[in-house]
This record gives C-alpha cells, structure tokens and sequence, in this order.
C-alpha cells in the first residue's frame, strides 16, 4: 500500500492541533485527570495509521489521542469524551488515557504500561483462528513498556503461534522520567526484540517516509503470514510526560535540539521542495485542523453529562432496569 | 446412567460438549494439551480437538490470560485455565486492570465473554505456596462473576452458563473435589444463585466449594444430637446471593460461616456482614465465622490439617452458635 | 514550628531521617530519582543521597519489588515504592507468594525486613485503572502489616516504625491527603492500633486513610444537628485493632464504616463483622457500611463523586444508622 | 577455582542415592505433597556447587534435593523437613519444594516458576551495596521460567546493575509436559539471554567437566566485578516431572536414549580410565552414600512433629506467649 504523502501531512497537522488545544483546555479544567500530549511523535501515528484496513484491530496507550483521530475516530467524540460527556466515545468512562471506537475496532486507550500487549496477541489469536486472512492487529507502546514481563511475555507469545501483530515501539527516550540507558541492559531494542526470532528494524521516528516505508513492508510481510513483526521508531516528546510532570530530567538544549527536528516542518518543507504541496496548500491544512478542533470544542461544550442514575451502566452486560 | 461421574470428569464433559457445539471455544493454558491437564480435566481433549483448539502456553500467566482477553474480544470464546489460584497472582492485571474493567472504560462497548477455570483450596500437603483459597479477592471485583462448583452438577453445567455469559467469569474448582461423585443432572444452572443442599430449622450454615461436603457431614452429626441444620452452598461468589440467605436466617435465626480462606477481610467476613444487615431483628446470635488459620498453610499433615476448618470444627463452632457464644476470633488452634 | 508540614513533606522528612541514620536504607521504585516521584515524595532526596540510595527502576514491578525482598533478605532496609496500588497488581506474586510466606515456610528462619510504599485511592479523574482502593487485598494476607497514614503525623511516623519492623510492613498513603497539612508531632506512633480522632457518644464511625477526613467533616456537621459521633482511625488494616472498636462500640452501641474500597469483600465487611462479633449485645443497630459503588471508577467527575462516599453521604448514612435502619446495600447513587 | 572431580563423583552419587530413596519414601506415604526428582540432572549441582563459597547466596527451585544436599545441609534435616518433622530444615512446614537453610546462605526452594529470580537480584544489590566484594549469587531455575515475565524483569536488572549473580538454567527440555520449543519462540536460550547485554554460554549439562569449566570462568568473571552471567546447562530429568505426572509428553525412545548418556556412569566410566578412582573407590562412594541416607531415615523417623500450639508461630515474627 503506499500513502497518500500529504495525507500524512495533514494528519501530522490535526494531531498538532488537536493536541495544542488540549492543553489550553486543560489549563482550563475542561479537561482533567492525566493528560499525556504525543506532540512531536506525530509522525509514527500518521504515517502509520493511513496503511491499516478497517478490518484490522488497532491498539495503543494512554497517549492516544493521535492515534484516535487517524484511526477515524470524529474529533468532536474525543473532545467529548475529555470533558467526561455522555457523547464521548467512551460514554464520559474513559477519558484521555481510555479512548475506544468498536466500530473502528479501536481497543483503546490503555493506561497499564505494557497491559494492552496480551490483548493484541489474543486480538492476532481470534482472527488468525477465525481464519480472517490478511488481518493484523497492530500495537503501540513506549520504550517503557520493554522492560516490563508482559512484553516479554506477549512478543514470545507472538512470535511462538506466527501470530499477525505489528509491534510498534515509540521510543521517545524516556519513560517518565527515567532515560532508556537507566531502564534497559540493552539499548538497541530491535536487536533485543530480534532475540524472539522475529523480523525487527529501527527507523527514524521523525522521518514520516521512513516509518511509512518500513510499515508498509512489515505489513505485507505480516498479511502474508510471515508472523509478527517489531518496529522501533525513534522519536521525543516535546512536552512533559503530562501536565503533572515537572520536566526535571533532561536538559532543556536537549529538548531544543529535538524541537529543531519538528516533523511537521521537516515534511512540510520536503513535501514542498518535491512540489508535493505547496504554502497554500500547507495553510490550508492548519485552517481545516483548527475549524475541526473548533467544531470538537463547540460540539464537546454542548453535549450532555451522563445521568448519574446510570452510574452502575456497564460494570456487567445487564443493565440496570 | 448417570450415577457416580466424576466433579473432573462432569467438567472434562461440560468442555467437549461446548466446543463440539461451537468453533468459537477453545481451551489455552499451561499443560492443558500433551499432558493432560494438571489436574487432568482435558485428559483426551487434545487428541479430539487437536493443539490449535486445545492450546498450550509457555509458563507465562499473565501473558496467555492477556491472550484469553483479547480473543474473546476478538470474538472467540475463550475458556482460560490457570492452573492454580496461586499462580493466577501472576495474572492479576489482566484480570482486574483489562477484563474487569473495559466494558466500563469503553462505555459498554466491548464484551469480554472470557471463561477463567482455576483450582483453589489446600489439603494436599503442598505448603504455603500452592494452597490459598483466594476466592475472595476476585469476588470483590465489580466486572467479574465468580463461581465455585461444590457439586458434580455444577461441575457440570457451570461452564456453559459462564460460556453463555458475555462478561468474564471465573469458576473456582476445589482441588479436592475432583474425584467426588454424583449425579451431573440434566441442567441448565444459573450462575447467580445459592443452594440449598439440606433443610433446616435451628441453625442455617454457609458454606462454598470444598467446605460444602464438609459442612454437609457437620451437619449429619449434629442432626444425630437432634439438631436441625440448614447447609447453603454459595455457588455464586460474585454476585453473592443476599436474599437466600436472608430467607434461611430469618427461618433459622443463628448463622455460621464456614469458609477454607482466611478469615480476616475474607469471604466469611462479607456473608456474617450481609446476613447481620438483613436479619439483625431476627437474630438470637452474632453470626459465626469459622475459617482458616490467619498462616501461611503448612507442609507438615497434622499442621495443615489444624490450618483449615475440618469436620469437627465446623460442629464444635455450630454449637458455640448455637450456644449464642461467639466463634473465636483468630484461627482456631484444633484439639 | 511544626505546624503546616504537609503529608507529602512528612512523609520525605521520614524517609530523609531513616536514610541518614541507617545506611541500609534505600528508596527503590519507578521514578524516585531524577523524577523526584510520581508525588513528589522523593523530591530533591537523589540529590543528598546519590542514585544508588535512590534508586529508579525500569518498569517492572514484580522484578523491583521481588529484588526488595531479595534485598531485605540480604540484610538492606529497602522502601520499595510502588507508585500506586494499581500497578501492584503485577507485583502480587512477590508480595504474597514471597515476602509474606518466607518466614514461615523457612520455619522462622528467615525475616523480610521491607518496606513498601503505595498510593492507593480516586478522586483524581484517573479513571478505573488508576483509583483503585485494593487495601482490603493486602488486609486479607498472614505475614503482612499494613498501615494507612491519614494524618500528618502518621505519615511521618509510620515509617521509621516499619523500618524497625523486622516482617514486611505495606504503607499506603492516599494520593489525596499529600497536600494536607498537620502537626507532625513528636513521635514514635505503633503500627496496631487504632486512634479515636474525635471521641463521641451516639455513633462510632470507622475510616481509614482519605475517608478519615471526610468522616470527621461529617461528623462536624453532626455536631451541629445535636449529634456526637466519635470517630476512629483504623491507622492499621492487619492487624485490625478489634479492641479499640469493641471499646468504642460498646459505649455508642452503632457503627457505621466508611471505606473508599468497593463493598462487597472489603474492609468494610470485616470491620462490621468484627464489630457484631464483639458487641453483638451492645448493638442497638446493624452496623452500617457505607463503602464506593461497585463499578470500576469512571472518569467524568461529576460521576466519579458519586461513585465515591463524599461528607454528605456519611451524614446521610449516620442519620440512617441512628434511625435504626440499614444503609442501603450495594452502591450508593446520590442526589 | 578448581573443583576435586573425585568429589563431584560422589555428589552425583549422594544425590542419586537420596533421591531414589525418595521416591520410595512417597510410595509409602511417608513423604507428601509435590517430589520433583533430578535424577538425570545431577551433574549440575555436582559440578556447579563446590564452587561457591560459604558467603555465595544459593536460590534453587522445586527440584532442590540435591542442590540442598551439596550446599550442605545435612541430609537428616532435609529428609525430616519431608517427612514434616519439627527438625526438618524448614521446621516442617516447608517440605520437598522448600528447604532453607539460613546458616548456609541457601534460600529456598521456591514453587513458583521464577518466583525466586528477583530475590536472586536482591540478594546481589545487597551484597554489592554493603560492598561485599567477590561474594555470588547463584540462582538455578528450569528453562521453562525463562518465558515468564519475572524472568525478563529480573536479568534486565541483573545486566542493567551489572550484579553479580550466576543465572543457572536447567535446561531439560520439558516444562512439566511442554517442550522447549512448544514455549519459546527462540529456543536457543544462551542467544536469548545474550539479549540484555551479558555474557551467556551453553554448556552439555551431563558433562560434569564441562560445567564445572564454564562455571569456573563465569564466577572467576563475576567475582572480579563483571556482572552477571548466564549458563545454561543442557540436560534432561529421567524422572516424570513429579510424583503425579502420567509422562504422556515424551517417547519412551527419548526417556532411554538419554538414560544411555546418565551422568553419573559415564563420569565413573572416565575418572576410572583416568586412573583418579577406580571400581572400589566407586563402590564405596555408592556404599557411603547409602549409609548416609539410611542414617537419615532413621533420623528423620524418630524425630518428632511439631507441636499443633505451634500452628501460629512463624508467621509474623512476634511469636506467641
Ligand atoms: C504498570 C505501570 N507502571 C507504572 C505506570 C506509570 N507510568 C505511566 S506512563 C509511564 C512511562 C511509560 O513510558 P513509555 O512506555 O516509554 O511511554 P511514553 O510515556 O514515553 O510514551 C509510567 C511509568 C503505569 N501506568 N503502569
Ligand atoms: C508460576 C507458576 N506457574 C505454573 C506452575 C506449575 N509448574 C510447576 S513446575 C512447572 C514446570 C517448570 O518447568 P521448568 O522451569 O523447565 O523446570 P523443571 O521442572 O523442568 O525443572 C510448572 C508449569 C508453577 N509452579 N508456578
Ligand atoms: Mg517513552
Ligand atoms: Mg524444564
């Protein structure tokens, strides 16, 4: 499959956007508990998202909302759902760190370090013995997550029954505030991945093309039947880990030097010299990012609370008559 | 003739016949396959079903419980055996982080129509780590159901309710009952209810999994000092079955709690509790708990046996009751 | 001047202390280093002490805390932090199977001097896998000690306390209390009994950890409709200080409990089944439990207070209680 | 270090004696619960036991007899801890799968697959914090708990700390009933390991030589400060997993081809043609060895149980009045 390049663009852009409001409306209270922003990670979420079917099953951690929004998931449903509204598309449940869209079969939003990794193998399991050809189930974690035995755990897992799971690290270099080095004997996590006799690359984070690039092979490889395939991108989160998070733990000339590699800059310049798009093409994006936040805002302001009445909804199947 | 099955064969039985009726279930766990099953509940399924459907896992709890969770939302029916509650400690994420909660976070959009199996209780000499009754704290979990088969019927019919359910439900198997017999009925059971396996008028006794025969047999002795004793078999942990009880309390107006876990913040503590609230007017004696020793459940047989409330207990607690005394508190120490 | 210390602060100088009078004594957990603590706890402490006093892990819980107790063995005072009682689910395997079984399954030979800390507790909007009150689990389990600080003062005691502990002592502290402020005292304080925070004569209410506070609000209230509610402290969840609520109960004759855990087999169950064990001729109600709703904690606020006992609710339930009737069973949705 | 091979003979020869006595013991219901039996494994021990120094730290599993043996602990405490006496090593309330023995720095004997490799992290941080310098930890686990989390997260923070522990894998090809390659996605495990970022090797598990070689250099290297290793010693139990076990999983073939390669004839076999012992010296390590166990029977017999007041004791460490 290749990508439509300045579809990854725009969706760099929204993901941009939507977030930077985020945290203006967290300044705000409207928004509140954790809040994690992807903000200069975009890059993976866009480039890889655009390539998986509806029919695949998609995963990802509490800091999703990027994801959400490419997988499809209207905006005005995740801002509702932050503002904890009955319309959100988890029913106000959930909030930033539990995003979920059956119809999208989007399993969210999990705030568990590395506790949606079984899911995606068991997600791989059921289609793979349903005989759903061509299905992946693909799975986003942080570089945190590696160290943790449900990694361990799942991968060989996956890697054992040839199951259709991409594993896509996002490794910013920090979880929390604890660097890679201090967190993993061993730094190179596609040569870590590789130990579970799995196909496992590195690629620039930051690159849009290289991720697109890479994904798109590991999924022919996988839909193929090939098993399952690991994926580290390299990448930095702009901001702090989330609104809690003081920033004590890296330099600032660090994150200085990242910003510098802004990936919607980067590609907006490249797509531009390539004649790809050009600067009012490019505006247009940011004008049609901020109208769809806006329309959210508006939209998320006006929808309803849940009743209290129906706080017991949803714990088992029967509800409450 | 349905005479004299086995609790493990009733359950190998309640499996094949689900998977025979539906591709959608498969068995996965440790040593499910070649060898059998620990306990050897799938003895022969592999051979019937073949490894796909009767799936074994590395040594990787929480992992394969993951698993289970996702192939159910996947649309499988998964039925998950860990091999003992002690090493369901490993899987303890999955099930209240993941299971328990995603139909709440996603706002009712995804089921987990998942089937935990484990064994539970102690009485084997197999020391401190493989022998805890930790019903308890799975039925203290909003999301889950949790059952504890005390009867080959049960044994029996359990499975498919649970399968039925589209909510994640554990079944607790007691150890010790697998070579119990008895009649496997002709179903369906519900999976909310509690039973009453004997009547009576002077002394209503609660009881769940392997403390039911024994409170059964507690109760024929006492019967021969004339006394009359009503045994409730739980079934349903979570949810507890509040009204059966309160029925037989408010006939019986003393209650004893017999449970095999430990007595401190443990099930016997919700049962006095919920009776106490319901037929505080009715009652002639605070209700008693009799459970096991507050240790960690010793090897040695005389030790383990002192551990855990045995037959004698249970009749020596139920006259205490009965006296209008209190059971002591603390484990009892056995004569 | 000793006034104005926040909970948050108490808790560092405790750990600052210990640290500088006993080189055995380390910090070890995700984030208590260049983080300063997901709370702030350990703020500024890898600066005075170096990182391998204070000591971040990866992420692996049941890798860091089964190393604690490895390390306790070997003859170290760990404070292992958990950063909340959420992720602890993955390191339920160390602490139950390892740490509390240890001493008993060597025959006394061996002692698991550890300590662990753990937020535990909602309030925050974090949603169902981030504001559990699991309190009760670790209540349930031989061979643990558990204390929940919910005072100032606690919060600076209670750890050198546990430190002196030769068993594995378990502090939560409740993420909402860190900004509080209080008087530290002088210290020492024990880890078994309990304290009557404000003494009463028509009704005992029992809380613990972030619901003492909102008992002791309600009970101003109270106050001002005519009513003297004594309120106590459970400061330690195992052992439970049995007597100290006997006492209490024995001259008010009513109870009600008050617990951020779910009802159904939690603390509550215990406390009141502890209470109508002890007093069940004293008792001139049920006691009454009023404990969260059973659902896994949503995250809208507005919803998450419901599910949550907040003052109005305690006061609502006391009325209840001193009218003689029976606290509603199951969650409470309020007005 | 060089170890006595007329030693590590005898070890053999010690545990093999005391473990078929064992199994005789439980035909007779005089030993209870789990026996796990290492028949066919004792090379390991033999060879890997002498080696450590009274100061080492010793964790084993379930299948610890010999290991208990070797470190020390007399053979009439351990057979009494079976039979549930109050003199057993673990006062009787351990049994087969948990003997201790704090004098001897062994800690157990632990029944959960695992369980005991964080400890094994521990016992090396404390060591190394109290700067105890050249002082092991030596942990032994079976190649079936390298799939479980805790494995992952305790060798990451063994390398990650450069502790020094010798990680010790018994591999014998079977986790109770599952094999090898029916658990791991990459069954060679030494590659595996090498994964965190720390010198792993493969050693033949039957050749006492040969493990006691690799052993040598591996403690000479972590005494010496260069963090952990792991060793895997490759080998097979002639044995069912334990007393309860069908052995369904395996051919009979299998079970009898490696019984050709039994440690202990073919070492007796070598050191004779070597000329270090010869038939006589055999005979009375066997003859020795018998006398050893009777003694111990006998001993483990006339001991007497715990007292039933007792039941509470242990727990905390405040004993009761
Ligand atoms: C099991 C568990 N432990 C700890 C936490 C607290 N926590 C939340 S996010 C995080 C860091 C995760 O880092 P990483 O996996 O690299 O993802 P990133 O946040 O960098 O995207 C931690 C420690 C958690 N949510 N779950
Ligand atoms: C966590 C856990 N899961 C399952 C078991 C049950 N069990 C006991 S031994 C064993 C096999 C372990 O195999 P391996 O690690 O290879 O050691 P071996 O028995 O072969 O020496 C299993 C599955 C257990 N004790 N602990
Ligand atoms: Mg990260
Ligand atoms: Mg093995």
């Amino acid at each position: 499959m290749t990508v439509d390049r300045r579809q990854v663009l725009d969706n760099m852009i929204r993901i941009r956007v939507f977030e930077e409001r985020c945290a203006e409306l967290y300044g705000q209270s409207k928004i509140r508990g954790f809040l994690h922003l992807y903000i200069g990670e975009e890059a993976i979420a866009a480039a890889i998202l655009p390539q998986l079917r509806s029919t695949d099953a998609f995963l990802g951690t509490y800091r999703e909302h990027g994801h959400a929004l490419i997988r499809g998931v209207p905006a005005g449903s995740i801002m509702a759902e932050m503002f904890g509204k009955a319309t959100g598309c988890s029913g106000g449940r959930g909030g930033s760190m539990h995003l979920f869209d059956a119809s999208r079969r989007f399993y969210g939003g999990n705030a568990i370090v590395g506790g949606h990794l079984p899911l995606a193998v068991g997600l791989a399991l059921a289609d793979t013995m349903a005989n759903r050809s061509e299905v992946v189930t693909a799975c986003f974690f942080g570089e945190g997550a590696m160290a943790e035995g449900e990694f361990h755990e799942s991968i060989n897992l996956a890697a054992l029954w040839n199951l259709p799971v991409l594993f896509c690290c996002e490794n910013n270099r920090y979880a929390m505030g604890t660097s890679l080095a201090s967190s993993e004997s061993q730094t190179d996590l596609a040569l870590k991945a590789s130990a579970y006799g799995l196909p496992a690359w590195t690629v620039d984070g930051m690159d849009p093309d290289a991720v697109a690039a890479a994904t798109a092979k590991a999924l022919t490889s996988i839909r193929g039947g090939g098993g399952p395939v690991f994926l580290e991108c390299k990448t930095y989160r702009f901001r702090p880990h989330s609104m809690f998070d003081p920033d004590l733990y890296r330099p600032a000339e660090e994150v200085e030097e990242w910003k510098q590699r802004d990936p919607i800059t980067a590609f907006a310049e490249r797509l531009t010299l390539e004649g790809v798009v050009d600067a009012d093409v490019v505006d247009a994006m940011w004008d049609a990012a901020r109208d769809e936040v806006e329309r959210a805002v508006v939209e998320a302001e006006a929808a309803p609370f849940e009743s209290i009445d129906r706080l017991l909804d949803h714990v088992t199947t029967q509800v409450r008559s | 003739m349905r005479e004299g099955t086995t609790y493990r064969e009733a359950m190998r039985l309640a499996i094949r016949e689900a998977m025979i009726a539906d591709e959608r279930v498969f068995v996965m766990g440790e040593d499910v396959a070649d060898y059998g099953g620990t306990y050897a509940v799938t003895m022969g399924l592999l051979e019937e079903f073949g490894p796909e459907r009767i799936r074994n896992t590395p040594l990787s709890e929480s992992g394969f419980v993951g698993a289970g969770i996702g192939a159910a939302l996947g649309g499988m029916r998964p039925i998950v055996e860990i091999m003992t509650v002690n090493f369901s400690l490993l899987a303890l994420d999955q099930i209240v982080n993941t299971a328990s909660t995603l139909r709440h976070m996603s706002g009712g959009q995804f089921s987990v129509p998942l089937v935990i199996r484990m064994t539970t209780g102690a009485g084997r000499q197999l020391a401190a780590q493989h022998s805890h009754s930790l019903e308890c704290w799975f039925a203290h979990v909003p999301g889950l159901k949790v059952v504890a088969p005390a009867t080959v019927e049960d044994a029996r019919w359990m499975l498919p309710a649970a399968l039925a359910d589209p909510d994640p439900v554990i079944i607790f198997e007691h150890s010790g009952l697998y070579p119990m017999t008895g009649s496997m009925g002709e179903g369906p059971v519900d999976l909310v209810s509690a039973a009453v396996r004997r009547a009576g008028s002077d002394l209503t006794l609660v009881a769940s999994a392997g403390m039911v025969p024994k409170a059964l047999a507690a109760a024929d002795q006492l019967e021969m000092e004339g006394l009359s004793i009503e045994v409730i078999d739980l079934r349903s942990l979570r949810p507890l079955d509040r009204s059966a009880l309160q029925r037989s309390v408010e006939r019986t107006h003393r209650a004893l709690v017999v449970d095999e876990g430990w007595r401190s913040v443990g099930l016997s503590a919700e049962v006095a509790a919920s009776i106490t609230e319901s037929c505080f007017y009715h009652l002639d004696a605070p209700v008693g708990r009799l459970a096991s020793a507050e240790v960690p459940i010793p090897y040695a047989k005389h030790l383990e046996e002192a551990a855990i409330p045995q037959v004698d207990d249970i009749v020596a607690a139920a006259r205490m009751v009965l006296g209008g005394g209190m059971v002591r508190d603390g484990g009892i120490v056995h004569a």
